[in-house]
């Protein structure tokens, strides 16, 4: 079993003077898909900005492939392999599309955008177009797009089908868990609908007000109605 | 059905605050009698500084051209009082209302454009009412000024003589007056609207309020009010000058302003204080370097207070209310 | 007891150099002549005011009566700030000795305002007939749209036509015009055989000069009249070469060739820190402090503005630009007027070389009613 | 017609050189998002050195120019370090308060060091030289600052829109966090963009001191010419900012030529009509 | 009767690319309409259109029977025609309850008065404190609405165009950002909505629109490809394969 990909331990971090996640730890190995869930406000999306290092820093390691990465500026650990599909989206609004994408490819060649046009056929068709003028669903999809052509090892996925057609969620889970399976990408997902959240990762971590209250297999939670009940506040899977 | 309680901690508030600016203008009068002029121009400044921050603060809309209304208003009072209209309250009447007229048509000039082409806007305004003023220099006095007003006693008593008392404390009450006033204005659902103007505007108007017509309203009563301090300046140094429709003065007075604080009426007088205050009290000290001392000044009021300095005052009241919860 | 004299000019700002000059002259007359009259010590006491303001004139000169208790008022650099403080002077009891702000009308305005500098139609006027005599028929007038401009405008004008001459078109541009080339297109248009213009010293003179000489009017033998704004000393080793042979007319040369001049510019070279510095609003403050000490001598420090004003009335003597005298009725200064002309002297410095003397020159601009 | 052709060439290379001294200033606005009136400080600063390096140390116009950017440069990256980067992303007018603060530093620093009188930059005879043009000569001066203009518009649009470079100081300035994010070292991105922006002050301070002299009052002087012509063209547009000079330069100098006493009144007249015409400015870009 | 809102051959189109497509559309009073569609169908677009924040190239929209496509937006609102937000627009200083205190004064013809104060009439406050309490906002009534949670942010958004009266509510996703546990408080608001409104929502939450919608709309690439019953939606093959994808056999298996 090759060591953990990715370890935090003691991990505490929040936005200015306020702490939202307190002595935090786990680990994913390599090629794991971990669905990370909890209720509204519980410190998910914080969890993965602290990872790739957008929020302020109170103590703590997080360890990548085994070096410590904590310290580093959030530019470093994006070079160093941690890609981010934030929560908000987050596209560049004054860039177009192409640019956007240009943007993420770190030092890559140009044409390796052609990736992502093959993954999502719509942003092809919208390529010229700004940020701005894009419909909520395409700039979700931008954003997703962007990371990947990163070629994060670790990928951080935040509510990545927020405001997506159905069928677009289908083929984009699809999409990911092919990346997952290939072995050499980490998938840390947030996703506030359990069914599609359940179906994808491997491993689950529940957390609330900033602390890990479960970690075990999707297998295990699907089972367990009670504790779905407690920790997400979602009536029982149909 | 649970209710909410009602309010009023805030109009004891204002009235603490209303009090406090009379009895610092009362105080000034007794411990600074030879600096009465100073004081005065001090509250003719302040005067606009308010009315700037009518429009910046509560609007959104940033101007560097709003020596137009303070200016019209001077020079309004200015020719008026050559012509013979010599009785002092009937000039600053005629000054708030050339100031107004003056937000009316520079409102709608500026209301056009938005941002940076807005703030240009207000500077080609302003550049091109200077010009003006220079031109007609049969009325204005052109670059020499506008001398020779001999204004009336007030109430036919009080002289406005070399010591300024009597402008002084006509200064006071006009600046208690139209702070009060600015209180209940921006208090009002009209100010509050203009608030959310500045926030959002599409939001407002998907509540079915129109824009430009409320926020030209704001520019009229700005003009009003910069007007007045226009012609309490004409009155009280019995010159009017280019100056007083200058870039320069539009600068200075949002200098001062976002030193005190945007947003709040108080920030536009403390900023006009300090401002006033330090430019004196450097000047007189050494003239050759006050110009490096104010900016070493501003550049640490940004590093210090970035909201200005009444933001800081805010800040250090209630040291959880910025970035304290959790 | 201590007389003190409060001074308002622009330490700092755009004109921070002619407030320089007002304090050197004050210090070289008090270097020379003492630092007190029959025994009543005299300080003095400066506020800036950078650029014209009159509300903040009138501030500074209302605190300099009421708190600081001065006896005299001096300085002043812009008419508009003079205009502010002459209402205030009967209440005050206050003289005011203007050592710069040079139009005729301030002195109208109170008999109580004395003036040792010049105005710009007594600077001008000698120039019109000189300019007739070196036989240029045709003048085109070039001059920034201001009072003094205007005012160098008319008195040129009336002085040049009186003589037999022709000003055939007369321009006023804006104060901050920065590029002159369209101005000396319009030049070589007129077909004028010189030019006439006035600008307010500082860099658009320059930039006059420099687009005088860059473009071809020069060689086209179009000669160039202005009054000594545009070749202040100070100015002179910007201007280089090209200012050589430029005619101006004015009331002092840092250059003039006196004894008393002599004496003066020593000293004031001293007090502003390089000679190069040294222009005319230095020879007006040191007449200014001149008068101040006659009137301290003639009240014997006592405060009665009206009794030290009547004293100075008609006083006369040798000042570092020449004779002068206080004109009775004006209380202007009357003095001489000199033509001058760029040159460069041995060691290769440009200099103001007088080459003509218009005597005891009063102001045209009062005598008229 | 000659006098159309000679106004033509005259307003030609003032609005060049004015696009070179502001082109720098656009990028600040429109890219950084920083309203920085110290802009013209930066010109000056580079002003002086050329003036001292050619007059004071005899050396030439050319390694001046080159000195001048780089001694200006020199001098503004600390400045980026203390004191800009703490108003990347604030509030426009904090920045307009900051920058107006180091713009009187500058002022009366240099007033200190350098005296209130007017600094020229002596051309080389190469430049100084009037050049035939037929119908009328021109100062070869002029002419070299429009090639200057042509070079700096062609060369930075070229950087800013097509190269990786450009597209990371947009995305860093669209959204810093997230260019983070995806590996782009964003503080560095904006020293060199504000390095750049500098140096382009620095070149337009020199090249442009023949039409607006160098003095300590420079800065304040001409800040609202700069702004105003930034804004009108549409912050961070170079053609924006091109046509902007071009017209407004070409307008001011016909303006002079023909009523020289509306001279600035037709400036901003023709500012006002623009921006009535264009609300955003000339290409300005709607959010 | 035609219904209270009606639009006709609606078109638009950005440089190439059509938008828009003869869109027609009908509601009566009391519908409950969800449009659903891929992204960037043109959904958003279309509220833009109706609300006036863009201009159509061709079509008319009746409002009322009142032809209202050359109106502004502002009279749009005015007569009735009022829509949420995608991403909620709110004043972040500002508290709920003035948010709501503005809009009903401002739809009382009050807003813009300057000598009367804000807080004063009881018959606003009343209404204001019901409305706040019907969305379960009262207890965060007094806070600033930049510290309250998203999901009670997308509720203020429905009870400001709820403090309008409408007549037609158009609501843009108003679940998107609210998490699947607070899903429910939308639901209970848009139950209690007056019975009388039209209302028409644009939804990705399947769930959500099939509890909610009594008729559906599915916009493709700009033009309307179905419409009817939400029972025949998850049926229609072009609409299984456009959008649905996998949920409709999740649904048909349910
Ligand atoms: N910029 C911020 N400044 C201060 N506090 C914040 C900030 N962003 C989030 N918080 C607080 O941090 C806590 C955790 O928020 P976070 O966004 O990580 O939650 P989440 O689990 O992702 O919730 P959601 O399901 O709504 O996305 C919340 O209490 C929130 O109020
Ligand atoms: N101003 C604009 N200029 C050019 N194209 C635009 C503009 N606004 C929108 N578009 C395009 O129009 C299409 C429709 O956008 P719209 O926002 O209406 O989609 P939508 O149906 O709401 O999608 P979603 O479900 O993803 O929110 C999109 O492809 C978008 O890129
Ligand atoms: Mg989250
Ligand atoms: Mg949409």
């Amino acid at each position: 079993m090759p060591a953990s990909t990715l370890d935090v331990r003691g991990l505490s971090a929040g936005y200015g003077p306020t702490i939202v996640l307190e002595d935090l730890s786990f680990a994913v190995r390599a090629g794991e898909r971990l669905g990370i869930l909890g209720r509204n406000g519980m410190g998910k999306t914080t969890l993965l900005s602290s990872i790739m290092g957008l929020t302020r820093h109170y103590g703590g390691a997080i360890a990548l492939n085994g070096e410590d990465i904590s310290s580093f500026r959030g530019s470093e650990r994006a070079r160093r392999g941690v890609g981010l599909v934030p929560q908000t989206r987050d596209i560049f609004r004054s860039l177009t599309v192409e640019e956007n994408l240009l943007a993420g490819i770190k030092d890559r060649p140009r044409n390796v955008i052609q990736e992502a046009y093959e993954m999502f056929p719509r942003l092809n068709e919208r390529r010229r177009n700004l940020g701005w003028q894009l419909s909520g669903g395409e700039q979700q999809m931008l954003s997703t797009a962007r990371a990947i052509l990163g070629r994060p090892s670790v990928l951080l996925l935040d509510e990545p089908l927020e405001g997506l057609a159905p069928v677009i969620c289908d083929e984009l889970m699809a999409a990911f868990t092919r990346l997952a399976s290939s072995g050499d990408m980490t998938i840390l997902l947030v996703e506030q609908r359990l069914e599609a959240a359940l179906a994808f990762a491997d491993n689950v971590l529940i957390l609330e007000r900033g602390r890990v209250v479960w970690k075990g297999s999707s297998a295990e939670l699907r089972a367990d109605d009670r504790l779905i009940e407690n920790y997400i506040g979602v009536g029982t899977l149909h | 059905m649970k209710t909410l309680p009602a309010t009023g901690g805030q109009v004891l508030r204002d009235v603490v605050g209303v009090v406090a600016i009379a009895a610092l203008g009362v105080a000034g009068y007794f411990l600074f009698p030879d600096n009465l002029a100073l004081l005065t121009r001090l509250i003719a400044l302040a005067l606009l500084a308010l009315s700037l921050d009518l429009v910046v603060g509560y609007c959104g809309i940033a101007t560097l051209g709003h020596a137009v209304l303070f200016g019209a208003g001077a020079y309004a009072a200015g020719i008026a009082c050559v012509n013979g209209m010599t009785e002092p309250l009937t000039l600053i009447a005629i000054g708030a209302i050339a100031g107004a007229g003056a937000g009316l048509v520079m409102g709608t000039i500026m209301l056009r454009a938005h941002g940076l082409a807005q703030l240009v806007l207000s500077i080609a305004i302003v550049q091109l009412f200077h010009e003006a003023a220079n031109k007609a220099s049969a009325y204005t006095g052109g670059s020499d000024g506008l001398a020779g007003l001999s204004v009336g006693p007030l109430f036919g008593v009080f002289e406005f003589d070399l010591w300024g008392r009597t402008a002084y404390l006509l200064g006071l009450v006009l600046l208690v007056v139209v702070f009060i006033g600015l209180k209940f204005i921006v208090a009002s659902p009209f100010g509050m609207l203009c608030r959310g103007i500045k926030e959002d505007p599409i939001r407002i108007r998907a509540m079915g309020a129109f824009v430009a017509p409320n926020l030209l309203k704001m520019f009229v009563i700005s003009g009003f009010v910069a007007g007045i301090g226009g012609a309490l300046a004409a009155i009280s140094t019995q010159v009017v000058g280019l100056d007083s429709i200058s870039f320069e003065l539009s600068a200075n007075a949002l200098v001062m302003l976002v030193l005190g604080g945007i947003g709040t009426l108080y920030g536009a007088i403390v900023g006009t204080i300090i401002f006033m205050g330090f430019e004196h009290i450097v000047s007189a000290i050494n003239p050759f370097h006050w110009m490096t001392m104010v900016g070493v000044l501003l550049i640490a009021v940004v590093i210090a207070a970035p909201q200005g300095v009444s933001g800081l005052f805010d800040r250090l009241w209630s040291p959880a209310g910025r970035g304290g919860r959790s | 007891d201590t007389i003190k004299i409060g001074i308002i000019g622009p330490f700092s700002g755009p004109f921070a150099l002619q407030g320089k000059n007002f304090q050197a002259g004050v210090e070289a007359f008090m270097a020379l002549n003492g630092k007190s009259v029959k025994g009543h010590d005299v300080e003095i006491i400066y506020r800036d005011l950078p650029a014209a303001n009159p509300a903040q004139s009138r501030a500074l000169a209302q605190e300099l009566v009421v708190k600081d208790k001065v006896q005299y008022l001096g300085g002043v650099y812009f008419t508009p700030d003079a205009m502010a403080i002459t209402p205030l002077l009967k209440q005050a009891n206050t003289p005011l000795v203007i050592f710069n702000a040079a139009t005729s009308a301030i002195m109208n305005t109170s008999p109580l305002v004395v003036r040792t500098s010049f105005t710009t139609a007594q600077t001008t006027t000698p120039l019109g007939k000189v300019a007739f005599d070196r036989g240029i028929k045709k003048v085109i007038s070039v001059v920034s749209d201001y009072g003094p401009g205007v005012d160098a405008e008319v008195a040129f004008k009336k002085a040049f036509e009186a003589a037999g001459g022709q000003v055939v078109e007369a321009v006023r541009m804006p104060l901050n015009t920065n590029d002159f080339s369209p101005i000396m297109q319009r030049i070589r248009d007129s077909k004028a055989d010189a030019v006439f213009a006035f600008l307010p010293s500082g860099p658009t003179t320059l930039g006059f000069v420099k687009a005088y000489n860059d473009t071809g009017v020069r060689q086209a033998g179009v000669k160039f009249l202005a009054p000594g704004d545009l070749t202040q000393e100070s100015d002179l080793p910007a201007l280089g070469d090209g200012a050589v042979g430029l005619l101006t007319s004015f009331h002092y040369a840092v250059s003039h060739d006196s004894p008393e001049n002599k004496t003066f510019v020593e000293a004031a070279a001293k007090a502003i820190g390089s000679p190069e510095q040294l222009s005319f609003p230095s020879v007006g403050a040191y007449d200014g402090m001149h008068v101040i000490y006659k009137m301290i001598e003639a009240t014997d420090g006592k405060q009665d503005a009206e009794k030290a004003v009547n004293a100075v009335k008609g006083l006369t003597w040798t000042s570092p630009r020449g004779p002068v005298g206080i004109d009775p009725e004006t209380r202007h200064l009357t003095q001489n007027i000199y033509l001058r002309e760029v040159a460069k002297d041995a060691a290769g410095k440009s200099y103001n070389k007088e080459i003509q003397t218009f005597a005891n020159q009063k102001d045209p601009g009062l005598a008229a009613p | 017609m000659q006098t159309v052709f000679s106004i033509a060439i005259d307003a030609l290379a003032y609005g060049m050189a004015l696009f070179i001294i502001c082109i720098g200033l656009s990028l600040t606005m429109g890219l950084m998002r920083v309203v920085n009136l110290a802009h013209g400080a930066f010109a000056m600063i580079a002003g002086y050195i050329a003036s001292y390096a050619v007059r004071d140390l005899g050396i030439g116009y050319v390694v001046a120019i080159l000195l001048a950017i780089a001694g200006t440069v020199a001098i503004s990256i600390p400045l980026e370090r203390l004191l800009y980067r703490r108003i990347y992303g604030s509030p426009q007018l904090t920045q307009v308060l900051m920058t107006i603060g180091i713009t009187f530093c500058v002022i009366g620093i240099t007033n200190y060091f350098f005296g209130p009188t007017l600094k020229t930059i002596p051309l080389p005879a190469a430049l100084s030289q009037p050049v035939d043009l037929g119908f009328r000569s021109v100062a070869a001066h002029r002419l070299f600052v429009m090639a200057c203009g042509a070079v700096v518009a062609l060369g930075l649009w070229f950087f800013i829109e097509k190269t990786a470079f450009g597209i990371r100081l947009r995305a860093t300035v669209d959204n810093a966090s997230i260019s983070e994010a995806l590996g782009i070292r964003t503080q560095a991105v904006y020293t060199i963009s504000f390095a750049i922006a500098m140096g382009l002050a620095a070149f337009g301070g020199v090249v442009g001191a023949e039409f607006l002299p160098i003095e300590p009052y420079y800065a304040l002087r001409y800040m609202v010419t700069f702004l105003v012509v930034v804004s009108v063209g549409g912050a961070g547009s170079i053609p924006g900012a091109l046509i902007a000079c071009l017209v407004l330069g070409a307008v001011d100098t016909t303006g002079r030529y023909l009523m020289p006493e509306f001279g600035n009144f037709f400036f901003y007249a023709a500012v006002i009509a623009i921006v009535w015409v264009f609300p955003r400015g000339l290409l300005g870009k709607a959010q | 009767m035609n219904g209270v809102f009606q639009v006709d051959n609606l078109s638009k189109a950005f440089g190439g690319l059509t938008v828009s497509r003869d869109i027609s559309i009908t509601m009566k009073e009391g519908a409950r309409l969800a449009l659903i569609g891929p992204n960037g169908a043109g959904k958003t677009t279309f509220v833009n259109l109706v609300t006036g924040q863009l201009r159509p190239d061709s079509g008319t929209i009746l409002l009322g029977g009142e032809n209202v496509t050359r109106l502004g937006s502002v009279r749009r609102v005015r007569k009735g025609l009022v829509r949420t937000f995608q991403v909620t627009r709110l004043f972040s200083d500002m508290t709920p309850e003035e948010h709501v205190t503005l809009t009903v004064l401002q739809r009382e013809g009050r807003a813009s008065r300057i000598l009367s104060r804000f807080f004063n009439d009881s018959a606003v406050a009343g209404e204001v404190e019901s409305l706040l309490d019907a969305l379960g906002l009262l207890e965060v009534a007094r806070r600033k609405v930049g510290e309250i949670a998203y999901g009670q942010q997308r509720l203020l958004e429905i009870a400001i165009a709820l403090a309008l009266k409408p007549r037609v509510l158009l609501l843009d996703e108003p679940a998107a950002g609210v998490p699947q546990s607070e899903t429910p408080r939308i639901e209970q608001a848009l139950e209690r909505l007056p019975p009388s409104l039209a209302v028409l929502m644009i939804e990705h939450d399947m769930d959500l629109v099939f509890r909610f919608a009594r008729h559906v709309v599915v916009l493709a690439a700009g033009e309307i490809i179905f419409e009817g019953l939400p029972a025949e939606v998850a049926a229609n093959s072009k609409v299984r394969e456009a959008y649905l994808g996998s949920y409709a056999n999740a649904r048909q298996h349910a």
